[in-house]
């Protein structure tokens, strides 16, 4: 008897390759479909259009994923990273500090508020909904305080994060180089196996040796780090921070991490998903306002199409598991 | 620098109205205004709405420079940071109209509007005359940070500049809701049984004061509210309004699509158009109402 | 075919993916009879079951009950087929009560609400045939794994089935509560129950069965009576002899102890003070509830205590943390390898890997090349039956899985081996490959503590045996001289002996 | 031997009281403080003012309690109770169809959206915080959709649901009732207990012949139900439904379960513990209005109050568990 006494088939396996990617035949149903709609979707501004668009929701919806994986959940990720950017903004513009550290006081910022955030429930034990929800009202509120609930404009740096590196624009590199690093980080490094771990089991993480309490806070201060830089880069898009930015992106970010193939009970997340996961509903939006669907109706299709493009992920699953 | 809608021209102009929110009486009329205009003059419009959010509206923006249309109208959700959302639409040398709300430096055809600052110190004049120019009042807020909320708080401030006998005894957000404002409102009274009066940013919460007020309101306590919305003026009807800052939704909404339809035609229009801001109570009320 | 068969799978199969793990099988369950089912870790014993409990349908081939051909899509129907099952993994809900388990899915009702009273009754009356003195109102989560295994018995029980089946029930059970299991049974038999067993106890196959039906790969061996000599029962098993059961090559223990634990006290564990030199086995034995489990828990680090000091190499160890325990080279191989032990949608090689990812790792990069290799090794000396070692460590059989949290220990090379029922659900050929890594551990200067209700196991194993009754130790017995009812005779003793027996 | 060796002890057990009241605690200590901070706060006119603005809040966390105890979580909530108020309004004021019928109706669009999103989950395998997140928006456009964005006034028996029943308001009626009903549904029906079965071990549940997709409907079909229930009291208190009722309000219903001790891993859950953390969350608002802290801080101070709040129920499971 040899111990893997059953060999996988070899060659590609349809099942297999679905199993892994069922969002994403979301995705290029979703892409076709509008592809057949209207000929003004697959056009090259209409495509920078909407990497410039996913780049808020995927970026933070990367450091989400380390979260979810977890078996956490982050809600204050919308007000962090409003809080970031208002920072960083303050910073230069009315403290009058140099620009060049602005962008690393507003990273700062975020890592400081997930730290708290991870701290509350790590060491304090409140369930994580409930440590980032009192983050997300507590964070917000800083936030109104600081700006005195007026918007500052962002400094040069902060404003480049939106802007464009010759033709590309910078948030595009953003989503992809802060995309690499993230899923560099959740499949290569300790961290993001022993978050895999804790997520997966918190019992057998703990008896394992793995230090689950530092996993925990450490998610957290990886997800308050992507959200301020999504912050930053939506304030560097519109050229200043506001006391409302990114309110509510809390569930877009966690609905672009499940779509992705994460589970909310953890263990399971990739970065590409969560990807994918983002571009899904950024497509849904980008092509509805392209067929000038009505306002109201845009509501009701787009919760139909998110509910449609994750049932092609659970396709896959009923392929896979029993 | 983009592939304008050539196949548009047929039905006349293709516009893209940016809206702030549709979740509020007052939008839907300024839509509504703007969509009867545009199919009284042909023109194509497809209407957006941000849902209250700058970045959302960034994309929406973004998006119409690239799907063809001739020009953008925009309600910015927010002043300062239309300026930067527009910049593609400005790139793409497409015509904007600015409606309700400025938009910054922006190079733009024109701006359709009515005054906050202005209409926020005649409502603070409205309810101070009418006590007499003494007692305790409460202010509530809209959306914190919000422009309209920073506008019309400094109207307030300037209209009260002259009452040195009214005081804000509480100033509090209801975010611009009704059943937020309800509340509100009813704890305030608890604390401040004594309050003579409520200066509300909007009608919503005006209404929702009055709720909260029962049998009180328009009697022992005055409410202002701010927009002239259909039930802001039956409110104003029954008494229990004191009065309403009416802008003119459907006018504004109106004037927007054809200064728009002007400029993707390519004539001169008026840079500034002001849409007047009437203060309405009880004594002009017949000529607002609509039933 | 006999005719007196109740239920009858005939010609079954059942894959998963590419992988076929029941292959053609033919077996009967007759009324009156225990029919146990044998096989290695792996060979489909519970695949083979599931299917007559309506989790798996077969492929092929068909189920007769009575003769007739019947079809068993879920559970409800298995169950309205007077076919009850305990599953080898625990299916119990931890936040409800024994006696919300144990009426599960059956609650006595009328117009939709609940009759407490009589849900209670239901509850008492199972547990009282298994002679379980529980408060019914106990939420099962605060029960040890061994009460929790007895609960799933008593729910099985109560529902006065025509066939019953019993997946590894024994495995978490000491020797009294097999015993009273076992009185159950033989009523039930005489009540015209017919009852599928499954054990890796060889011992208890003459004692409670009828015949015996063997697997191996999926497949169908052979049919023997139940008093077959354990010998040919392994070889029908493996399929090769197994030279001895009991392996044990004890070693010159060190003079100075490689573990040490002085006066511990927490909940039930009163001064606990104990210590294992380099080289020596000490098995703890005792009843169940006795505080083995807590014991071994302190230890590790996994539970706080309130006094008390644990030593290893003289160096004292903080309290309630595992992440220090595992660096000074403790091991520990939990009670319940599922909500214990394993992440379940990890892969087999992430599961064993788990110990050494920290260590091994270069610059916070974890080395992916070296952890799959080091897994593969271990893999293959405990024979763990897997797709790969990339699989999800769900789809291995129990066995395969406990052989799996013992060989991530062993891949980390720990020193001070705590081992908590380290063989349940082990079968006979596997757990002579664990009790070599145990002698391999011993030789190389380690030491192992070792919590067993299996009580052969106790004696062929160790060195030394503690027997521990209600939170104390209440003796220590050279296993040399140690005999199954020197043992229990000091389980049973709940008199203070700790001035009589401190050692060293 | 025996097998029960840990006696409990008899009398009376502060721990094993804490132990069940983690969360009443924190609010005694929340109510003690405001009553020192102000006089106002405990009056007859203001206890009477939170019973009702509790009211909204709490009975559409009933139904979500049920959701949460078997593992779910309901995000439409909000979008529902504003959906149903608004087709009881369009019913009778717009279609002028029978008053009587109009709460009637009210409730059954809020069973069947709470049955479509349980449906979803149950029967076509989407996350509970997929489905009903697509319901969250679904729901509001389709609220949006049938008042063309502006608010309708509710009929005479809507209207009556946020009135006076002599000299108790009836709010306060409801939440008392509902609330009782709640209880006993949950604690001592077959459907009560199948949601903890099916929320404590979704297999062992099913293993043991629960109707686990049936079970799952049925939760979302009870949240529908108070959901709609909460809209209508909430629309009967403004004599209007409005398109914007109850937006966010799902965060805050499930706070309130959270706070009153139940688990976001399902299998634990109180409606009395509910009600607590409904109450949790109206008096910190109450009493910040009372003391009138500003508007940016209130926000903070919300935030840390529900963190010490649960803190406090962490406290009694520190002092149970080991
Ligand atoms: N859901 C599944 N998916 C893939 N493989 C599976 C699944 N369930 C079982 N297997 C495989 O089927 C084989 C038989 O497993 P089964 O659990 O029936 O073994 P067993 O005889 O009960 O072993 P043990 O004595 O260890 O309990 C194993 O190789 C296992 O890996
Ligand atoms: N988490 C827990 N909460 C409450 N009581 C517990 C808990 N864990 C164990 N116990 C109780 O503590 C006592 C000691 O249990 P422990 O598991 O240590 O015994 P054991 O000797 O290992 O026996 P076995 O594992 O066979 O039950 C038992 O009475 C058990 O019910
Ligand atoms: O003018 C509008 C209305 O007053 C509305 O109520 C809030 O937003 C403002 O911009
Ligand atoms: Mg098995
Ligand atoms: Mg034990």
């Amino acid at each position: 008897m040899s111990s893997t006494a059953i060999a996988p088939k070899k060659g590609f396996d349809v099942k297999a390759f679905l199993a892994n990617n069922g969002a994403l035949v979301g995705l290029v149903v979703l892409c076709l479909a509008l592809f057949i709609a209207t000929p003004r979707f697959l056009t090259g501004p209409n495509l920078l259009n909407i990497g410039i668009q996913v780049s808020t929701i995927a970026v933070m919806a990367y450091g989400m994923t380390f979260v979810i994986v977890a078996a956490g959940i982050d809600l204050s990720v919308g007000s962090v990273a409003a809080l970031s950017a208002m920072a960083s903004s303050y910073w230069i513009t009315t403290a009058g500090l140099p620009d060049a550290l602005s962008i690393p006081v507003g990273l700062a910022v975020g890592a400081a508020c997930g730290w708290v955030t991870g701290a509350m429930s790590a060491y304090g034990k409140l369930p994580t909904f409930i440590s980032s929800l009192a983050m997300l009202t507590v964070v917000r509120g800083l936030t109104l305080v600081i700006s005195d609930g007026r918007p500052i404009s962002t400094g040069a740096s902060v404003s480049w994060l939106g802007g464009d590196l010759g033709v590309v624009p910078v948030p595009i590199i953003i989503l992809v180089v802060s995309g690499l690093i993230a899923a560099f980080v959740l499949n290569r490094t300790v961290i993001g196996k022993n978050a895999f771990a804790v997520g997966g089991n918190t019992e057998a993480a703990r008896l394992s040796g793995i230090p689950v309490k530092r996993v925990l806070v450490t998610v957290f201060v990886i997800s308050g780090v992507f959200a301020a830089l999504s912050g930053m880069i939506l304030a560097g898009r519109l050229d200043s921070a506001q006391p409302t930015l990114a309110s509510g992106y809390e569930l877009d970010a966690i609905a672009a991490v499940v779509i992705g193939g994460a589970s909310l009970s953890g263990g399971v997340g990739r970065i590409s998903g969560t990807l994918i996961g983002a571009l899904v509903l950024a497509v849904i939006r980008n092509g509805l306002n392209l067929l000038s669907v009505s306002a109201f109706w845009q509501q009701v299709v787009i919760g139909a199409v998110i509910a449609i493009a994750v049932g092609f992920d659970v396709l896959r699953r009923k392929n896979v598991r029993h | 620098a983009c592939n304008r809608g050539t196949d548009a021209a047929a039905d006349g102009a293709q516009v893209t109205l940016a809206v702030s929110t549709l979740n509020n009486p007052f939008f839907v009329d300024l839509r509504d205004g703007a969509q009867a205009e545009a199919d009284a003059l042909g023109v194509k419009l497809s209407v957006v709405d941000a849902q209250n959010d700058s970045a959302t509206q960034a994309n929406q923006l973004a998006t119409a420079a690239t799907n063809g249309a001739q020009g953008v109208i925009i309600n910015a959700v927010d002043t300062e940071t239309a300026e930067a959302g527009l910049a593609p639409v400005v790139k793409a040398n497409l015509p904007i109209v600015a409606v309700d709300r400025s938009v910054g430096n922006t190079k733009i055809a024109s701006f359709v509007a009515s005054d906050n600052v202005a209409g926020g110190e005649q409502a603070a004049k409205a309810l101070a005359d009418s006590l007499d120019g003494k007692g305790k009042i409460i202010v509530l807020e809209g959306v914190p940070g919000a422009s309209a909320t920073n506008e019309r708080g400094e109207g307030f401030t300037k209209g009260l500049a002259g009452y040195p006998d009214i005081k804000v005894v509480s100033k509090q957000t209801a975010n611009f809701d009704r059943a937020e404002a309800l509340d509100v409102v009813t704890n305030l009274m608890q604390s401040n049984p004594d309050a003579a009066g409520v200066l509300a940013m909007n009608d919503e919460m005006a209404l929702g004061a009055i709720q909260a007020l029962g049998a009180k309101a328009g009697k022992d306590v005055k409410v202002v509210g701010f927009d002239g919305t259909e039930d802001g003026f039956k409110a104003v009807k029954d008494g229990t309004l004191l009065a309403t800052i009416a802008q003119n939704p459907e006018e504004l909404g109106k004037q927007s699509v054809q200064l728009m339809s002007k400029a993707v035609a390519g004539e001169e229009v008026e840079s500034n158009v002001q849409v007047a801001v009437d203060t309405v109570d009880s004594k002009n009320i017949a000529e607002y109402a609509k039933n | 075919m006999s005719h007196d068969a109740l239920l009858v799978l005939k010609n079954v199969s059942k894959s998963f993916g590419p992988v076929t793990v029941i292959d053609d099988v033919t077996v009967e369950v007759r009324a009156g009879q225990v029919s146990v089912l044998l096989g290695e870790n792996g060979a489909g014993k519970s695949t083979l079951i599931k299917m007559i409990a309506g989790v798996h349908e077969p492929d092929s081939g068909q189920i007769l009950l009575d003769g007739s051909p019947v079809k068993i899509p879920d559970t409800k129907a298995s169950e309205a087929l007077g076919i009850a099952t305990i599953h080898q993994e625990l299916n119990l809900v931890p936040s409800m009560s024994i006696a919300e388990n144990i009426t599960l899915g059956r609650v006595p009702r009328r117009f939709g609400i609940i009759n407490r009273r009589a849900m209670r009754q239901i509850a008492r009356e199972a547990l009282d045939k298994l002679g379980l003195n529980l408060d019914v109102d106990t939420k099962v989560g605060e029960l040890g794994l061994a009460q929790q295994q007895l609960v799933e018995i008593a729910k099985a029980l109560s529902l006065d089935a025509r066939v019953l089946v019993l997946d590894e029930p024994t495995a978490a059970l000491t020797k009294a509560e097999i015993a009273h299991l076992f009185a159950v049974v033989r009523s039930l038999k005489t009540q015209g129950v017919g009852m599928v067993f499954i054990s890796h106890h060889l011992d208890e196959i003459a004692e409670i069965g009828d015949f015996v039906n063997v697997l191996r790969d999926g497949k169908f061996i052979a049919t023997v009576p139940a008093d077959t000599e354990e010998n040919e029962l392994v070889r029908l098993m493996v399929g090769r002899d197994i030279d001895e059961q009991f392996p044990r090559v004890a070693q010159e223990p060190g003079s100075q102890p490689l573990l040490s634990v002085q006066n511990l006290s927490e909940g039930m564990l009163q001064n606990v003070s104990l210590s294992v030199r380099p080289g020596e086995v000490v098995a703890l034995a005792g009843l169940m509830g006795a505080g083995r489990t807590e014991l071994i828990r302190a230890i590790a680090g996994a539970d706080k205590y309130s006094s008390g000091t644990v030593l290893v190499s003289g160096k004292k160890l903080p309290s309630f943390d595992v992440a220090a325990a595992t660096r000074a080279g403790v091991g520990h191989v939990p009670e319940d390898r599922k909500t214990q032990g394993l992440v379940l949608d990890a892969s087999v090689a992430e599961n064993i890997g788990y110990a050494t990812m920290a260590a091994t790792s270069r610059g916070g990069l974890v080395d992916r090349k070296g952890q799959r290799e080091r897994a593969q090794q271990v893999a293959e000396r405990l024979r763990i039956r897997m797709g790969s070692i990339d699989a999800p460590i769900r789809s291995l059989s129990g066995g395969n899985q406990q052989k799996a949290v013992f060989g991530r220990w062993f891949t980390a090379g720990a020193k001070v081996l705590l081992l908590d029922e380290p063989t349940r659900g082990v079968d006979v050929g596997a757990k002579v490959e664990i009790y070599e890594l145990i002698n391999e551990i011993t030789a190389s200067g380690g030491c192992v503590l070792m919590a067993s209700s299996e009580l052969p196991e106790v004696l062929g194993m160790s060195d030394r045996v503690l027997v521990m009754s209600q939170g104390r130790i209440a003796g220590e017995i050279p296993t040399a001289q140690a005999t199954q009812d020197s043992i229990m005779a000091l389980a049973v003793s709940n008199v203070h002996r700790e001035n009589e027996m401190e050692e060293n």
